[in-house]
């Protein structure tokens, strides 16, 4: 009869709880004989990869300048459109979206660093729980600005300034999604990074293809993201041990918000 | 039976727990506070457009006043501050009215528009052992401004004309134009002015705004050295009604003599002119300075503010420019004409500066719309911009001898006004910013009878004590 | 500065218990007048200071009424007057006398004399009708309305009222707000511009005051339809008429009195 | 001046009438002949100082001594019936004196109206003709009336040593002279009710109905708070007499007598003075009744500072007025008893002044104005009129505890119920300060109107109660007490005198002011609303204009006033000697 | 005695001069002066004739009913606010005077109708306004006022207006 009692009391109080349950998204659970997706993304048409120019605006002492035009130069290579000979596409982010459970994200920080006026690597993953390490290897001034990228409005995540050559700054990964780095002192440095709670997240490689392993089997959408194309999102279903392989040719371009700023 | 309890326990209980989001948050927010930061907490409230800066929007989840780290969200405290205290140079008030209880519930509110950035519990940062000033600590702090480059947006003299404010992607999350505070007008900081507030602002930073957080790449002692050497080149502020002017010699020429610096000045609080049509709900210059001297035959007026970004008049908006209003004759009773424009029956005089011609120009003015200019122009008029402040002399002789203008005189209170433009929004005739009527006086010589009436009555007091002592004791011997 | 005063109080009470023991009315006088001066300033700690004016008005009233008090009856009276009859007249005290009377007053009233004369640099401060009574009547826009005597005709159709006062609210929050403050107490964004400042709408002594037909007439007609006694020239309050309709001044009355939690006066 | 017969002295007294009103009316058609002609709307101006101020001057000295004639005869009247009632003969001397008072002043009050009738006609003689076309019968009245009232003044006087043994009819002559009085007060009220609330005329002046006229809105208000003002400044002349004669008094016999008098008149004074705030409100009333405007601004607008004028004056009076009580407090045998009451109600009526005092709207500096915005949170509290109206009643009742202690004070009370009795007393007292307080306020929480109306009235109410209450104890209590001993008059130090007079002057002062708000409340017009006022002079003068106008009559007021003292006192010693030789 | 009857003068003249002393300093000093009655005669100042043709254009004239003060959507009438300046412009377009434009649009209003706007106005010099000829002066002045430096004045324009009046074949 007591259990009875502490089953209903439970109950209730639980029928709150569904409110705190919607936050906790995905659940960390044992794969054992999970499924792998492989794939090659090809680009329909060679598109040019543009370059941008670099205009350093005049600083108060004019010293500062010389260091900033020396160090950067005056023009740089967007690396926006890396497309292979096997018009495999470089930089694409395939994501896997809407999963449950699965293995728990690998431990790994990922490094941003700002070199050469720069941000290396141009597209990242970052898994919660693990750090972010901003890294500034210019003799220059930069600060990191990293932001959510929201519908058309962007929310900062973290603003950290960087004024000494060799800084490190480690930040811990909490929000997920899409997020877009910039720094405020040169308009054309820009980089991508995905947040994610689960491993299922991959970068296409100079020859357009990735790998994702230990799927727990289920229907899932994959998500091929890259700033210079439209985003492309396939149904897949996995099955326990199998490979299922998804190939996808990305056709209509978009104008990154960088070109724009750089004045192309 | 038991049940019958449990169930009843059950239906007692759920409701309990929804008793947590009653609505005392949401009764006061969409009573008190959705008129600005909208009912959906989108900062879209219908007095969006007559507040600078906007209203914040919760919905987005950035904070800027925080005392976390960058990245987390704000502790209960710092929106408790935020509304307690309101923001400066915003149209956040201090809402004082409200119980604690009130403002807890209204917090939790506020949280709910954006719940996903609330998750993580903050830890803020520690400020305490604040260094106390000395010379050298503000040295160190002068180095640092310029190695942490905070010299790129608040400029040389921290008046938030830095080179680089000025790219058009110069913008907050939120997609306004944004400008970098003004370190010279305490009461212009939003954060606070005060010594921990300034540490706080750079060790935190202001997250959506280009305002980066130092915390990871400057340690402790030096953010309180930048702080120390920031919190030095606030203003400091004096509000009044009225303003000395000393009689000197000769009129110093230029703008930066010294002579200026060691005269007495009087700060004018200055406001969007919405009175008339075109009404001005979104001022940025918020303060002007005013100084002056006269000599034998002339006065001069110095008037000083501070302006982000120049405008010439050549680059398609309105030239920034002030504008100095006198009563065309010193009202005797205390009837003057009216502090915006004078009116029909008491016309009033109008000494104008703008960027674009740099000369002073003299108007006549019986009301908004009634502006001419006169014949004979008298006044004189340099301005200099220089590192974000603009300083105009005015001068012009004591009586010009033309009936329009105005006679000083000396021990007299000469009412006087200001208008100022800031061509950067589109800021020029009727759309301006405005001060009330205040008062100068040419200082007279002391005249005759402070030097001659006390004495005397102290003399008729020491006779009148005199003789009470001889009738007195007169009357003790008697 | 201020809690420096209640300290003054304090002595001043001291002074007078003594001097009621030792039985001199004349000390026990200048103990209560210290004491009065002492209160007056020190109530700037748990409210305004009061203003310059008043606090003269009251120690000048003070010192009389103490005058008045110490001469009821006669021996006090006479006992009193004793200390200054014995510094004028008595062999003994001449030291006294001479540092008294014939150095320290004449030099005080010569110093109250300059500072009479000294060219002041505080304006004149010209005392301002606050409630100037209305006019009969206003042309509003070219029809004539009645001002006295008239009630709110938006407040008599009660289910409308809710919204009414919600449009209010939003015209309140588009014109009035940045002076009379969002929370209507008179402290807006630029009410510090404004000399005189911006009203307040809370407390009992302005809009409480009034009947709301008074309230129309300043909102329509703003500083031009102050009579002179008002100061309309140092007034910074707009003539509404050229920006909102007759309806609409309506609704931001009925607003700022709900806000406020005030009630109108009405016409008796 | 007393041998003369009746007969006599009344043709004296009509002769001297005529020959003034004889003179005036001549002396009115020469200068009409002489002076310019009028400007075309109807106005001569007095070169120097302007037609408005003499005849502001003219007619405040001629109501100041009007007041006097009409007052003092009805204080007369009441201490020789008195005297006759009671026999006692003191109070028949008073009574004498009295009317030897008015009776000489009524050849000053002639003159001054003479001269004003000869230059109102003068420099206003549009105006006149306007009244004369409206109220010219009531003139003509007024004239009548004044022949009866001379007559029978003058019957009344002389005839006071032979009616010695027939008082009652010598008494009814004097209520004959105050009812003679009382009509003259009304139709000159009627006149100015008139001018500041018109009535029973056309738009543009024609006469519709006299009568209407007659009876304005004004009329009985102003007549009644004038007829108790009259008494009030009637019995405050008198008592500044009987100070003027204690201080130049020789014997120590005449120096008790007159500090007798000075008491009796003085108490009178401030009795009736006590019925005056309701009058007043009264009369507020009706003008507001009249034209909602014109009471504003008389209440809030451009007068509204006079209140606190007044507020200065009453608060003078009363203070003077308890000090001569504590002060006449020495001389009672068993006087010191009641030495520790005069601490407590001295504190009572300080404070009562100080709120009394509190100026609603303060005079801020622009830094005092921003810092507490333009309203003082304390100040604005007590500025308003429920602290002032509370401060006024339980000053008046501390006053009023003054006067019963003096009483008593050399009285003891065999009275069975003593103990009770004073038990009573403090309820009474503490009963009402505490009804009147708490209702001062909760008046605070509720709207305006029911203050006004409800809240205002009750704590009058509450304060007559228990004044009533507490005299008819105390004549109850002390029935057939037992006298400690006769109050030794005239030990009084020569400064309570200066408080009689000092509470003569502020009340005269405060009429002047008071007439000058009245004058005020028609604004830029002649007759409020029918005839307008287009002389250059139209404006209404700044309250400091109007205080130095008002200074300047008084002065003169009192040196006449000191004139009439000193000729009585030469005609006594005229007398005494020509008895003695 | 003599020294007794001194102090009571000296408190009569002491608490006389007090009062009057309160009453200089301590109450506001104004004074309140009736509304000027300004007639339209010969030596009219120019900012008295502004007033009366305020007071005329919002009062009797009724202008207000179809003239707003601001400009705003939906208007059937030219705001006042700016008049002056416009009325200027087009009678510089129209190549009269600025004068006579502006009688023209009191006295036939149909003949210059600014663009946007249709011809409802009626002449202001005709029954229900029916205005005289001063106060016509008076109103022309008022609007010249609204933006331009005034150069209509009483009676140096009275020519003007009877040759326009002249010309429409008006009364």
């Amino acid at each position: 009869m007591r259990r009875l009692l502490i089953l209903i009391i439970v109950s209730v109080m639980l029928t709150p709880l569904p409110g705190f349950a919607k936050r906790v998204r995905y659940k960390v659970v044992e794969v054992s004989n999970g499924g792998h997706i492989t794939g090659v993304v090809k680009a329909a048409k060679k598109v040019p990869d543009p370059v941008l120019p670099i205009e350093i605006k005049p600083k108060e002492d004019p010293k500062e300048t010389e260091l900033e035009k020396k160090a950067c130069g005056d023009k740089q290579q967007a690396l926006m459109y890396l497309i292979g000979f096997n018009m495999g596409v470089k930089n694409v982010l395939v994501i896997v979206e809407n999963v449950k459970e699965g293995k728990a994200p690998p431990k790994k920080d990922l490094v941003i660093d700002n070199i050469k006026c720069r941000f290396e690597p141009l597209v990242g993953i970052a898994y919660v729980k693990s750090k972010y390490v901003i890294k500034n290897s210019d003799p220059i001034f930069h600060n990191t600005s990293l932001a959510k990228v929201l519908k058309n409005k962007r929310r900062t995540v973290y603003n950290l300034a960087l004024p000494r050559q060799g800084q490190v700054i480690k930040k811990p990964v909490r929000a997920t999604g899409l997020h877009e780095v910039k720094c405020d002192a040169h308009y054309w440095m820009r980089a991508y990074i995905f947040a994610s709670r689960h491993p299922y997240v991959a970068i296409t490689d100079d020859k357009g293809s990735f790998e994702i392993k230990d799927l727990p089997p289920g229907k899932y959408k994959v998500r091929f993201w890259h700033e210079g194309f439209q985003d492309v999102v396939k149904e897949i279903e996995v099955k326990p041990g199998s490979t299922t392989n998804v190939s996808v040719t990305l056709t209509k371009t978009r104008k990154p918000s960088v070109l724009s700023r750089v004045g192309l | 039976m038991t049940v019958l309890i449990l169930i009843v326990l059950g239906i007692l209980l759920s409701p309990f727990n929804g008793f947590a989001q009653d609505d005392t948050g949401k009764r006061i927010y969409n009573q008190w506070c959705a008129q600005c930061h909208g009912y959906e907490g989108d900062g879209e409230g219908y007095a969006k457009e007559f507040t600078f800066p906007k209203p914040r929007d919760f919905s987005l989840g950035t904070f800027k006043f925080r005392t976390t780290p960058s990245g987390d969200p704000p502790t209960d405290e710092d929106i408790i501050r935020s509304i307690r205290n309101g923001n400066p140079g915003t149209s956040m008030p201090a809402w004082k009215r409200f119980s604690d209880e009130e403002v807890k519930a209204l917090v939790e509110y506020i949280k709910e528009f954006a719940p996903d950035v609330f998750e993580f519990e903050p830890e803020p940062i520690k400020i305490e052992n604040a260094p106390p000033a000395t010379e050298e600590i503000i040295k160190k702090g002068k180095e640092l401004f310029r190695v942490a480059k905070c010299v790129e947006c608040h400029g040389q003299h921290g008046r938030g004309n830095g080179k680089k404010a000025w790219r058009d992607d110069f913008k907050d999350d939120w997609g306004y134009r944004i400008d970098p505070a003004n370190y010279t007008y305490p009461w212009e900081l939003r954060n606070g002015s005060s010594l921990k507030d300034i540490y706080r602002t750079i060790t935190t930073g202001l997250s959506g705004t280009p305002m980066t957080s130092y915390q990871d790449s400057l340690s402790d002692e030096e953010r309180w050295a930048l702080a120390h050497f920031i919190k030095s080149l606030q203003v400091e502020r004096r509000l009044g009604i009225s303003l000395r002017l000393k009689k000197v010699e000769s009129i110093p020429e230029s703008t930066d003599d010294p002579q200026w610096e060691s005269l007495d000045w009087l700060d004018l609080p200055m406001a969007g002119q919405i009175i008339f049509e075109p009404r001005h709900f979104t001022p940025t210059i918020t303060n002007v300075r005013v100084r002056g001297l006269y000599t034998e035959d002339k006065v001069a007026i110095m008037l000083e503010w501070v302006d982000k970004k120049p405008n010439k008049g050549d680059d398609g908006m309105p030239p920034d420019g002030i504008r100095l209003q006198f009563p065309s004759k010193i009202p005797d009773g205390s009837e003057r004409p009216y502090f915006y424009m004078g009116d029909r029956r008491h016309p009033v005089n109008l000494w104008v500066w703008n960027a674009a011609d740099n000369l002073g120009k003299e108007y006549i003015a019986k009301g908004p719309d009634t502006v001419y200019s006169q014949q004979k122009q008298d006044v004189k008029a340099v301005g200099v911009y220089d590192d974000g402040l603009y300083r105009v002399i005015f001068v012009r002789s004591i009586n010009t001898g033309d009936s329009e203008d105005i006679v000083f005189e000396t021990g007299r209170f000469i009412p006087f006004a200001v208008t100022v433009y800031d061509g950067r929004l589109q800021e020029q005739g009727n759309k301006g910013v405005i001060s009330a009527w205040y008062y100068i006086m040419l200082e007279p010589s002391t005249p005759l009878r402070v030097f001659v009436l006390p004495p005397a009555v102290s003399l008729m007091v020491f006779f009148a004590g005199f003789l009470l002592h001889k009738r007195l004791s007169r009357k003790a011997d008697a | 500065m201020t809690n420096f005063y209640p300290v003054v109080a304090l002595l001043g009470l001291a002074i007078s218990l003594i001097s009621v023991f030792r039985k001199s009315p004349f000390f026990n006088f200048i103990g209560i007048q210290i004491t009065v001066y002492g209160l007056l300033k020190s109530a700037a700690l748990i409210m305004p200071p009061l203003p310059g004016q008043v606090i003269t008005m009251y120690m000048a009233m003070s010192v009389f009424a103490f005058l008045i008090y110490f001469s009821i009856q006669e021996e006090t009276f006479r006992a009193f007057l004793e200390p200054m009859r014995a510094v004028l007249a008595d062999r003994d005290k001449r030291i006294l006398r001479v540092v008294l009377v014939f150095i320290l007053i004449p030099l005080l009233a010569g110093y109250i004399a300059y500072a009479k004369t000294k060219p002041s640099f505080e304006p004149p401060v010209s005392a301002r009708i606050v409630h100037p009574e209305p006019p009969q009547q206003i042309d509003f826009r070219g029809k004539t309305i009645k001002i006295l005597g008239l009630e709110n005709p938006l407040r008599k159709d009660t289910e409308k009222l809710k919204d009414y006062i919600e449009e209010g609210k939003k015209i309140y929050y588009q014109n009035c707000f940045f002076c009379h403050g969002d929370d209507l107490d008179g402290k807006g964004h630029f009410a510090q511009a404004f000399n005189p400042p911006p009203l307040p709408f809370r407390g009992t002594d302005t809009i409480a005051q009034l009947p709301e037909s008074f309230v129309f007439w300043r909102i329509a007609k703003g500083w031009r339809g102050l009579p002179p006694g008002s100061a309309p020239w140092d007034s910074a309050m707009p003539a509404f008429e050229d920006f909102l309709s007759e309806e609409e001044i309506w609704k931001v009355i009925l607003f700022i009195y709900e806000a406020s939690g005030n009630k109108p006066r009405t016409w008796e | 001046m007393a041998e003369k017969s009746i007969k006599q002295g009344v043709i004296k007294g009509i002769i001297k009438l005529t020959v003034i009103l004889g003179a005036s009316f001549v002396l009115l058609f020469m200068f009409r002949k002489m002076l310019p002609a009028p400007t075309e709307d109807g106005y001569r101006l007095l070169p120097v100082i302007g037609s408005r101020v003499w005849v502001w001057i003219v007619a405040q000295l001629h109501l100041n001594f009007a007041a006097f004639v009409l007052g003092v005869p009805i204080f007369a009247v009441t201490m020789e019936f008195l005297g006759w009632r009671r026999s006692d003969e003191r109070l028949d001397r008073i009574a004498y004196d009295f009317t030897k008072l008015f009776t000489l002043a009524y050849t000053l009050t002639a003159l001054l109206g003479a001269v004003l009738m000869v230059s109102l006609p003068l420099l206003y003689p549009k105006f006149i003709d306007h009244m004369m076309k409206i109220l010219g019968p009531t003139w003509w009245v007024y004239i009548l009336v004044m022949y009866g009232e001379v007559f029978v003044c003058y019957y009344y006087f002389y005839s006071w040593k032979r009616m010695k043994d027939r008082k009652g009819i010598h008494v009814l002559i004097g209520v004959l002279l105050n009812v003679m009085g009382i009509l003259m007060l009304l139709i000159t009220s009627s006149w100015v009710g008139y001018m500041t609330t018109p009535g029973g005329v056309s738009e543009t002046g024609e006469l519709v109905n006299r009568w209407q006229a007659i009876k304005t809105y004004m009329w009985i208000p102003l007549s009644l708070h004038r007829l108790v003002a009259n008494v009030v400044f009637g019995a405050g002349i008198a008592a500044a007499y009987a100070a003027f004669r204690f201080i130049t008094a020789r014997s120590d016999d005449e120096r008790a007598y007159y500090d007798w008098m000075g008491y009796t008149s003085a108490m009178i004074a401030i009795g009736f003075s006590l019925i005056l705030p309701g009058i007043g409100y009264l009369l507020g009333v009706e003008i507001y009744a009249f034209n909602e405007q014109m009471g504003i601004q008389l209440m809030g607008g451009f007068f509204a500072w006079l209140w606190v004028m007044q507020a200065i004056l009453i608060g003078a009076i009363l203070f003077a007025v308890n000090y001569y009580l504590w002060i006449s407090l020495n001389k009672m045998p068993g006087g010191q008893r009641y030495f520790k009451y005069v601490k407590f109600l001295f504190v009572v009526i300080f404070l009562g002044y100080a709120v009394w005092l509190t100026p609603h709207s303060v005079a801020l500096s622009l830094e005092e104005a921003r810092r507490i915005g333009s309203y003082h949170p304390a100040l604005g509290k007590l500025g308003v009129m429920a602290s002032k109206n509370t401060a006024v009643i339980i000053s008046y009742l501390a006053t009023f505890i003054s006067f019963a202690i003096f009483r008593m004070s050399n009285k003891e009370p065999v009275v069975s119920w003593v103990k009770t009795g004073q038990l009573i007393r403090i309820l009474l007292i503490v009963g009402s300060s505490v009804a009147v307080l708490g209702l001062g306020v909760y008046s605070y929480m509720v709207p305006s109107v029911t203050r006004v109306k409800v809240l205002s009235p009750i704590q009058f109410g509450v304060f007559f109660l228990c004044i009533v209450a507490l005299y008819l104890l105390d004549s109850r209590m002390y029935k057939g007490a037992r006298i400690i001993g006769e109050p030794k008059w005239g030990k009084m130090p020569e400064r309570s005198q200066y408080a009689l007079i000092a509470i003569t002057v502020t009340f005269t002062w405060l009429m002047g002011m008071m007439g000058y708000m009245r004058a005020g409340g028609r604004q830029y017009w002649h007759v409020y609303g029918i005839m307008k006022d287009t002389s250059p002079e139209a404006y209404l003068p700044s309250h400091g204009t109007a205080s130095v106008i008002v200074t300047i009559v008084t002065v003169l007021f009192f040196l006449l006033v000191a004139f009439i003292f000193w000729s009585i006192m030469k005609l006594e010693r005229f007398s005494e000697q020509r008895r003695a030789g | 005695m003599k020294s007794g009857v001194l102090k009571l003068i000296l408190v009569v003249i002491g608490l006389n001069l007090f009062f009057t002393y309160i009453g200089l300093d301590f109450l506001p000093q104004s004074e309140s002066h009736p509304p000027r009655e300004i007639k339209i005669q010969e030596g009219i100042s120019q900012d008295d004739l502004i007033v009366i043709g305020e007071k005329i254009v919002f009062g009797k004239g009724q202008c207000m009913v179809c003239h707003p003060m601001n400009a705003e959507t939906g208007m059937r009438a030219p705001a006042i606010a700016t008049i002056g300046r416009d009325t200027k412009e087009h009678a510089k377009k129209e190549g009269i005077s600025h004068e006579e434009y502006l009688f023209d649009a009191l006295v036939n209003p149909s003949k210059h109708i600014a663009e946007g706007f249709d011809d409802i106005m009626s002449p202001a010099h005709k029954p229900p306004t029916s205005l005289s000829e001063g106060e016509l002066i008076a109103v022309a002045a008022y609007l010249q006022s609204r933006g331009e430096r005034v150069t209509i004045s009483y009676p140096e324009s009275l020519s003007i207006l009877k040759e326009v009046m002249k010309k429409e074949g008006g009364s």
